[in-house]
């Protein structure tokens, strides 16, 4: 078995007031035992939904709707809530919350949590959980006096760091991190990345690395997949999506052609005129068509999914 | 500028019509401005705003008599009570006297005697009076009063109490002899026994005498100046008036709407200004920061530390304060609640950068402080208004209930304190201590519904769908 | 060189912190020092770019060119006039000269105002127009010139109801209803979504083209900076460290602390997954009320010696073309740090 | 840490007594000085009565040492001084807990100094007070977390509703109610006081009729009171719910009574007994109604008495020590708060 991962026409609907917003439309992917793919999309496009479905907890009023998740070959879409929190929570998917600063009980000290956690999880003796969180936290170059500290004591990154060694300690077969460095400034960003580069590296981990920065993604996934409106428009590998020859859907082409280069003087930067669209109230046919440079006539009208193009590399396009 | 306002205020209206609790509020809101605005069609006693301490105004009411209402409720109906004028007026001359001669007719159809029956006149002059009361079985009894004065003045005749010994001589004619020698005058319910079959057992009273009851009233004047003038008979019923009466014969119903105005201008003054200076208060310390903020943080705590009812109990007790200077003092330790809120969210606001950008662009402070800062708070201040409304008219009612209240007009907590004082708990009177405190209660619960209907749409947080 | 539109020299501004009751009787003084000392020149028509890690100073310094806040030392000059302590007529004077973008664009409006209250609030502010009809010409024109059409359309509109590029905009327009001459844009397009940051670059550097503007563009993100600005100044703890032509300072880094800066930005390139990134510092950044000795960036300079700190603070010195740097052994470091990039690891 | 943050709140609770005294000095000083002066005038003359009897003294010399006795008493008690000068002793009489004699009120031993009368008084309007207040907060915190729990479903909203009916309905008055219903007309409890006559000796024979004297009491305080509480609770595990680290924390596979009673109740626990405790002390107030009403010989019944006697030295005195553990309260809130908040308890951004 090559994927630890795959997901099968994921579908997640909130149930607002307004009407239904279908933030994750028929989504499949997979991940490799051993590899980072990444997930990148502008704020709204159904990213850290589509991270929370694979938890299994939507937030309300979202729903998940259809589809499979495939976890080592199983389907986890069947297990009950309880059966979710005991095996799958964390024993084998865990997730690097979006800010984690907020993502520690204030009121308790970082042992208590972890604790607590390893606890809830795993027959163990304080001394051994001890040892457990001790030589996790060195693996993210903390040193054991955090444990007896509170949240509000540390820095942004080392909260990040204990958001971290907590999301590996049960040893997961993958671990979701969610624009784990959006809030930290360059250098500790710099730090992280290459924390989870380790890791991968050492523990053999699968990492699904979630975050609108195309830069970021670049530096630290293997394969990409790029989301718009709820859609994977292009999956591709590093290779396929920076390589010199070029991404292939046009979003991501614009998107890429979007974001400034340090290195390299460039006249004009190009940009995608419009807006992303109201979720509520989608485009019909390719979500993108109304802000596409090169649309076509059967644009509007037909639905496009994602195909393969070349190995490894599917596009949701038209014109591929 | 009038444009925005009225489209955002038309935005919450949308939102609030959405909160039923809220929209039942309101209602009720418009209820009691309704009682206000139409109290005296719905006061039966309209003087009883100025005249509520006046007993001389409450004569021709029932002492503690139970409200109408009751009687749907039993099976034994009480008699109402009710003023009869008179049916028939005949003038005569006999000589020097001239005769007036009155005819009044009582329909009795219930099965519980009224609390007294009084005939009630103005004098003129000198006048003799004779009064003969008839019962439906033609028995009847006779009660005479000659008075002689120049002057005016009132006359009142009331069976439960001249007529005792007559009711018992009337009814010894029907009654077993034991019964009379056991019981005596002083005893006997006059009304029971003057309302009762004419049987053995009349005098202990027992069952009544439906029919209509005569009552002739002769009055002779004497001379040429005497007159006799606005007669009537009051049957003081064992029930009277929507509310019943209390212990001094008046009516709580009226007292009930009279104090409705004095609720909504206690409750509706206080909680306007004191959130008003609270609100400003508030801004004007999170906004400036700083040694104003903690110079102003100082005096709030010092305010803070007082707890409220002992003091205005205390200062009540020393300077017998009236309404108006109540909701003085009320407002000078209410304005407090609101200031912790709105210092934390002018805190909040004043860190949003359209304040800097309106600083940058060179904003006077006063400008900031009602152009941005003021008008975000004026829901939250609405509501906070809403919310404290009811301990305003608790507060009153408290320092009421301990006797420290203006006697110069009928609040809720003085008719409270009224039936607390008079043992109205102890005597089971529940209709003299039930309205006053659910009358509170109600337009407590009237502000609650719209306070917390503003607060849901305030917090969306709060809100779990 | 002519005379510059706005000159900063040395300075300073410190924050006090509140003291523990043993702090005061000890007179103990703790102080923030947010921006420490800095000087620079900006040129009139040029983008000048402050950039630098959260928490260096670069936004006190744009709020100390605002006047928003009062410098605790040195002096500023604008178009030649000192501008250091102003009030009055000269600060209100001085506020329509200089506006300001801000970050977060929803943040910057008041929810309840609709964009033409927004627009005509400087003109209120500064009793300028006669008539509320020649103040909402003036709005239509400044929504055409940020590309916002049709005007009219916007006009009515809350803030709420714009997309975030959209609400730039506007607040660009609302910079623009005084005629200033220097416009101070803090992080202008960090909150804005990639597709449309470039657009609301595209749209400010058209702007300042056509009116003749002088920006200050305050950001923490290199690569924006790189393409935005045309020189830049790289800032930490207060100070200024690096300055120069922005593609000089980038591509020919000097000082060590720029140099980590520049080595842990993400490029949208291919080939670095697997490897690890070496970003040449160490350590946390210093509280700032607690700044090291001598140089202040030595404790996590990985070229530091015994001199970094015994010797005085370096001061900030012309290395040749205007690019100027504020370090001692640059030169030194300038020949290790190629030895060094040739041996990144790789896997 | 914690103990200078708990040291530096109680002398701020200290100093903000002495300013609240002095203001209550200042603001009643007219009426107080009355009062002491006319107490002057009476100890004079009965003075005066013994001196006569005891010796023969001329009706001028009585006059004259009168006279004297009178500037003597009127000097200790400083009240020929400035009157700023008058306002400062009076608040340090009051400070120090001297707080003069009563005008006819009487301690049950029949003293009539007012510091004894009110001493005897303060236990029994802790007892009954504390009581309802701890019934008051499980009832309440229990009820929140159900309804938060299950925000929106009918349990919630029916509760919500009663909290609105109940909101506005003053205490006193369901009091009076209760024992209308329950002490009058179905005799099962008493109507009033703290005890049967005699009261029974023994421990827990004592114990018991003094819990039974308090059922009805307490019920009416918690009947109303609680929804309140629930509702504040709800609303702030509301909001704690919300927060990135509860959905964190299940994430982790915490079990979900953990993250209710543990990660929520705990991280809501410093407002949620901030704001409880807050209101409580706001309903101190109504709870000295209640005494009356009760006939609870505690400090609240003290003001009826004081106010039908008009006992101006009683309820000074009283009005003084009610201040006093008012704010003793409000400190005791920040220490518990401090306690539960590690930003409190181990320094921080507070």
């Amino acid at each position: 078995m090559d994927n630890i991962l795959e997901v099968k026409d994921l579908e997640l609907h909130y149930f607002t007031q307004k009407g239904v917003v279908k933030a994750v439309d028929r989504l499949s992917f997979d991940l490799k035992k051993g590899e980072t793919l990444g997930v990148v999309g502008e704020s709204g496009c159904g990213k850290t939904t589509m991270a929370t479905a694979l938890l299994k907890m939507p937030t309300p009023p979202g729903r998940i709707v259809g589809g499979q998740i495939l976890l080592d070959g199983d389907d986890i879409m069947p297990l009950s809530e309880t059966e979710i929190r005991r095996r799958v929570r964390w024993e084998r998917i865990s997730m690097v919350f979006q800010g984690a600063m907020n993502c520690l009980t204030p009121v308790y000290t970082i042992e208590k949590q972890m604790r607590e956690t390893l606890q809830q999880h795993r027959q163990m003796d304080r001394a051994e959980a001890g040892k457990r969180m001790l030589k996790y936290l060195n693996l993210v170059g903390l040193s054991s006096d955090v444990l007896r500290r509170y949240p509000h004591e540390l820095s942004g990154g080392m909260k990040q760091r204990v958001v971290i060694a907590t999301a590996l300690f049960l040893e997961p077969k993958v671990v979701i991190c969610d624009e784990p460095t959006t809030a930290l400034d360059v250098v500790v960003q710099a730090e992280i990345i290459n924390l989870l580069k380790t890791l991968k590296e050492e523990m053999g981990l699968s990492f699904i690395f979630i975050t609108h920065d195309l830069s970021i993604e670049a530096e630290v996934s293997d394969r990409i997949m790029v989301m718009y409106a709820g859609r994977a428009v292009e999956i591709g590998t590093n290779e396929q999506i920076y390589g010199p020859q070029g991404s292939a859907h046009p979003y991501t082409q614009r998107l890429l052609g979007a974001t400034p280069r340090l290195h390299e003087e460039v006249k004009e930067l190009s940009f995608i005129p419009g807006t992303p669209p109201d979720l509520l109230d989608p485009p019909s046919g390719c979500r993108f068509h109304p802000r596409c440079p090169v649309v076509m006539e059967r644009c509007p009208h037909d639905d496009v999914w994602v195909r393969e193009i070349e190995p490894e590399h599917m596009v949701a396009c038209w014109r591929c | 500028m009038k444009r925005k306002d009225s489209s955002q205020l038309r935005a919450f209206w949308n939102e609030f019509r959405r909160v039923k609790f809220g929209t039942v509020g309101l209602a009720l809101f418009a209820v009691f401005v309704l009682i206000v605005l139409f109290e005296p069609l719905l006061m039966p006693y309209p003087d009883a705003n100025d005249r509520w301490r006046d007993m001389t105004y409450w004569l021709d009411s029932p002492r503690n008599a139970k409200p109408v209402w009751v009687n749907w409720f039993t099976s034994k109906d009480y008699a109402v009570a009710d003023t009869i004028e008179p049916t028939s007026v005949t003038e005569s001359q006999v000589g020097s006297l001239r005769m007036v001669m009155m005819e009044f007719e009582y329909d009795f159809h219930y099965q519980r005697p009224p609390a007294d029956l009084q005939l009630v006149t103005t004098l003129t002059g000198n006048a003799s009076i004779q009064m003969e009361l008839i019962r439906p079985d033609g028995a009847s009894l006779n009660y005479q009063r000659a008075t002689s004065s120049s002057g005016t003045r009132d006359i009142r005749v009331s069976v439960a109490q001249n007529l005792q010994d007559k009711v018992f001589r009337l009814a010894s004619a029907y009654a077993d002899p034991d019964v009379i020698a056991s019981e005596n005058p002083e005893t006997i319910d006059a009304m029971a026994t003057m309302f009762a079959a004419a049987e053995p057992n009349m005098l202990r009273a027992t069952n009544p005498l439906e029919g209509t009851y005569i009552c002739k009233l002769t009055v002779a004047l004497t001379s040429a100046d005497s007159r006799v003038d606005d007669a009537m008979l009051v049957i003081a019923g064992g029930v009277a008036g929507w509310m019943g009466t209390d212990a001094s014969k008046r009516d709580i119903w009226s007292g009930l709407i009279a104090g409705t105005k004095w609720a909504l201008l206690i409750g509706l003054v206080t909680s306007f200004v004191s959130v008003a200076i609270g609100v400003v208060y508030g801004v004007v310390a999170g906004y400036f920061g700083g040694w104003v903020d903690s110079m102003m943080n100082r005096i709030f705590e010092v305010f803070l530390s007082m707890p409220l009812l002992p003091i205005l109990i205390v200062m009540g007790a020393v300077f017998k304060p009236s309404i108006w200077t109540m909701i003085i003092m009320m407002c000078l330790f209410f304005w407090v609640g609101p200031v912790k809120t709105v210092r934390s969210m002018a805190l909040q606001i004043k860190e949003n950068t359209y304040i800097e950008a309106a600083k940058a662009l060179g904003a006077s402070h006063g400008r900031i402080v009602f152009k941005h800062l003021l008008p975000q708070l004026v829901p939250y201040a609405f509501a906070t208004m809403a919310l404290s409304v009811p301990s305003a008219i608790v507060y009153e009612a408290s320092i009421s209930l301990i006797g420290l209240g203006d006697a110069t007009v009928v609040t809720w907590g003085q008719i409270l304190q009224d039936a607390y004082a008079s043992g109205a708990v102890l005597q089971g009177t529940w209709w003299w201590v039930v309205p006053p405190g659910l009358a509170i209660a109600l337009m407590g619960m009237t502000f609650a519904f719209i306070g917390f209907a503003m607060d849901t749409i305030l917090n969306p947080k709060l809100r779990t769908r | 060189m002519s005379e510059p539109i706005l000159r900063v020299e040395n300075l300073k501004k410190w924050f006090p912190v509140k003291r523990s009751i043993r702090q005061v009787l000890s007179g103990e003084r703790t102080q923030v020092k947010a921006v420490d000392g800095i000087s620079f020149d900006v040129q009139k028509g040029e983008i000048f770019g402050l950039v630098g890690e959260s928490g260096c100073g670069k936004t006190t310094t744009g709020k100390l060119i605002m006047k928003l806040l009062d410098s605790t030392d040195g002096k500023m000059y604008m178009e030649g006039e000192d501008v250091t302590g102003i009030s009055g007529d000269a600060l209100a004077a001085h506020r329509r000269k200089v506006q300001m973008i801000f970050q977060d664009p929803y943040a910057s409006m008041n929810p309840r105002f609709k964009i033409l209250d927004v627009l005509m609030e400087p003109l209120v502010i500064h009793g300028v127009g006669e008539t509320s009809q020649e103040r909402e010409t003036w709005a239509i024109k400044a929504l055409e010139e940020v590309k916002l059409t049709p005007p009219d359309e916007f006009l009515s509109r809350h803030p709420h109801m714009l997309s975030g590029g959209q609400r730039q905009r506007a607040a660009t327009a609302r910079t623009l209803m005084l005629s200033p001459s220097i416009i101070v844009a803090d992080e202008p397009v960090s909150m804005i979504d990639l597709s449309t940051r470039a657009e609301i670059l595209h749209m400010m550097r058209q702007v300042q083209r056509e009116l003749g503007l002088t920006y200050i563009y305050i950001t923490h993100d290199l690569s924006t900076a790189r393409y935005f600005t045309d020189r830049l100044a790289v800032m930490y703890l207060g100070r200024i460290v690096e300055m120069g032509v922005a593609g000089e300072v980038i591509d020919n880094t000097l000082h060590p602390y720029s140099k980590a800066l520049i080595a842990a930005v993400c490029e949208p390139v291919s080939g670095r997954v697997n490897r690890i990134k070496e970003v040449p510092i160490k350590g946390e950044i210093p509280a700032a009320t607690n700044i090291p000795q001598g140089c202040r960036f030595h404790p996590r300079c990985v070229y530091a010696t015994q001199a970094c700190w015994e010797q005085p603070e370096p001061e900030l010195f012309d290395a040749g073309n205007g690019h100027m740097v504020a370090c001692r052994r640059y030169e030194e470091i300038l020949e290790k740090g190629d030895a060094a990039k040739t041996s990144e690891a790789e896997f | 840490m914690y103990w200078r943050y708990a040291v530096r709140r109680i002398l701020y609770a200290v100093v903000m007594f002495a300013v609240v005294i002095f203001i209550f000095s200042a603001l009643f000083n007219t009426v107080a000085e009355t009062t002491q002066l006319a107490q002057i005038t009476e100890q004079v003359n009965a003075e005066v009565r013994g001196v006569q009897q005891a010796s023969q003294m001329q009706a001028e010399d009585i006059q004259e040492w009168r006279e004297s006795r009178r500037t003597q008493l009127i000097q200790q008690y400083h009240l020929d001084e400035p009157i700023v000068s008058r306002i400062f002793w009076r608040t340090l009489n009051t400070l120090t807990m001297n707080l003069g004699q009563s005008t006819r009120i009487r301690s049950s031993a029949g003293e009539n100094d007012v510091w004894l009368i009110i001493k005897e008084r303060i236990p029994r309007t802790l007892v009954l007070f504390m009581t309802a207040v701890a019934v008051d907060v499980l009832l309440g915190v229990w009820l929140g977390l159900r309804k938060a729990r299950k925000a929106g479903g009918l349990m919630d909203r029916t509760t919500s509703i009663i909290t609105m009916v109940l909101y506005g309905l003053p205490s006193w008055w369901l009091g009076m109610l209760m024992i209308m219903i329950f002490a009058f007309t179905i005799s099962i409890f008493p109507s009033g006081a703290m005890h049967s006559t005699p009261a029974p000796t023994g421990g827990f024979a004592y114990f018991v009729d003094l819990l039974y004297h308090m059922a009805l009491p307490v019920l009416a305080l918690v009947v109303l009171r609680f929804w309140g509480r629930a509702y504040i609770t709800r609303n702030i595990v509301l909001g704690t719910l919300q927060e990135d680290f509860i959905m964190s924390a299940r994430a982790r596979g915490i079990s979900e009574r953990k993250v209710l009673y543990g990660h929520t109740l705990r991280s809501s626990a410093p407002p949620i007994v901030t704001m409880s405790l807050l209101a409580l002390l706001a309903s101190f107030g109504g709870a000295l109604i209640f005494e009356g009403i009760f006939s609870w010989p505690g400090m609240g019944n003290l003001y009826w008495v004081a106010v039908q006697q008009n006992d101006i030295p009683v309820l000074m005195g009283n009005l003084a020590l009610t201040t006093g553990l008012y704010i003793a309260g409000l400190a005791l809130l920040d220490l518990i708060y401090g306690l539960l908040d590690p930003r409190v308890k181990v320094g921080g951004k507070a």
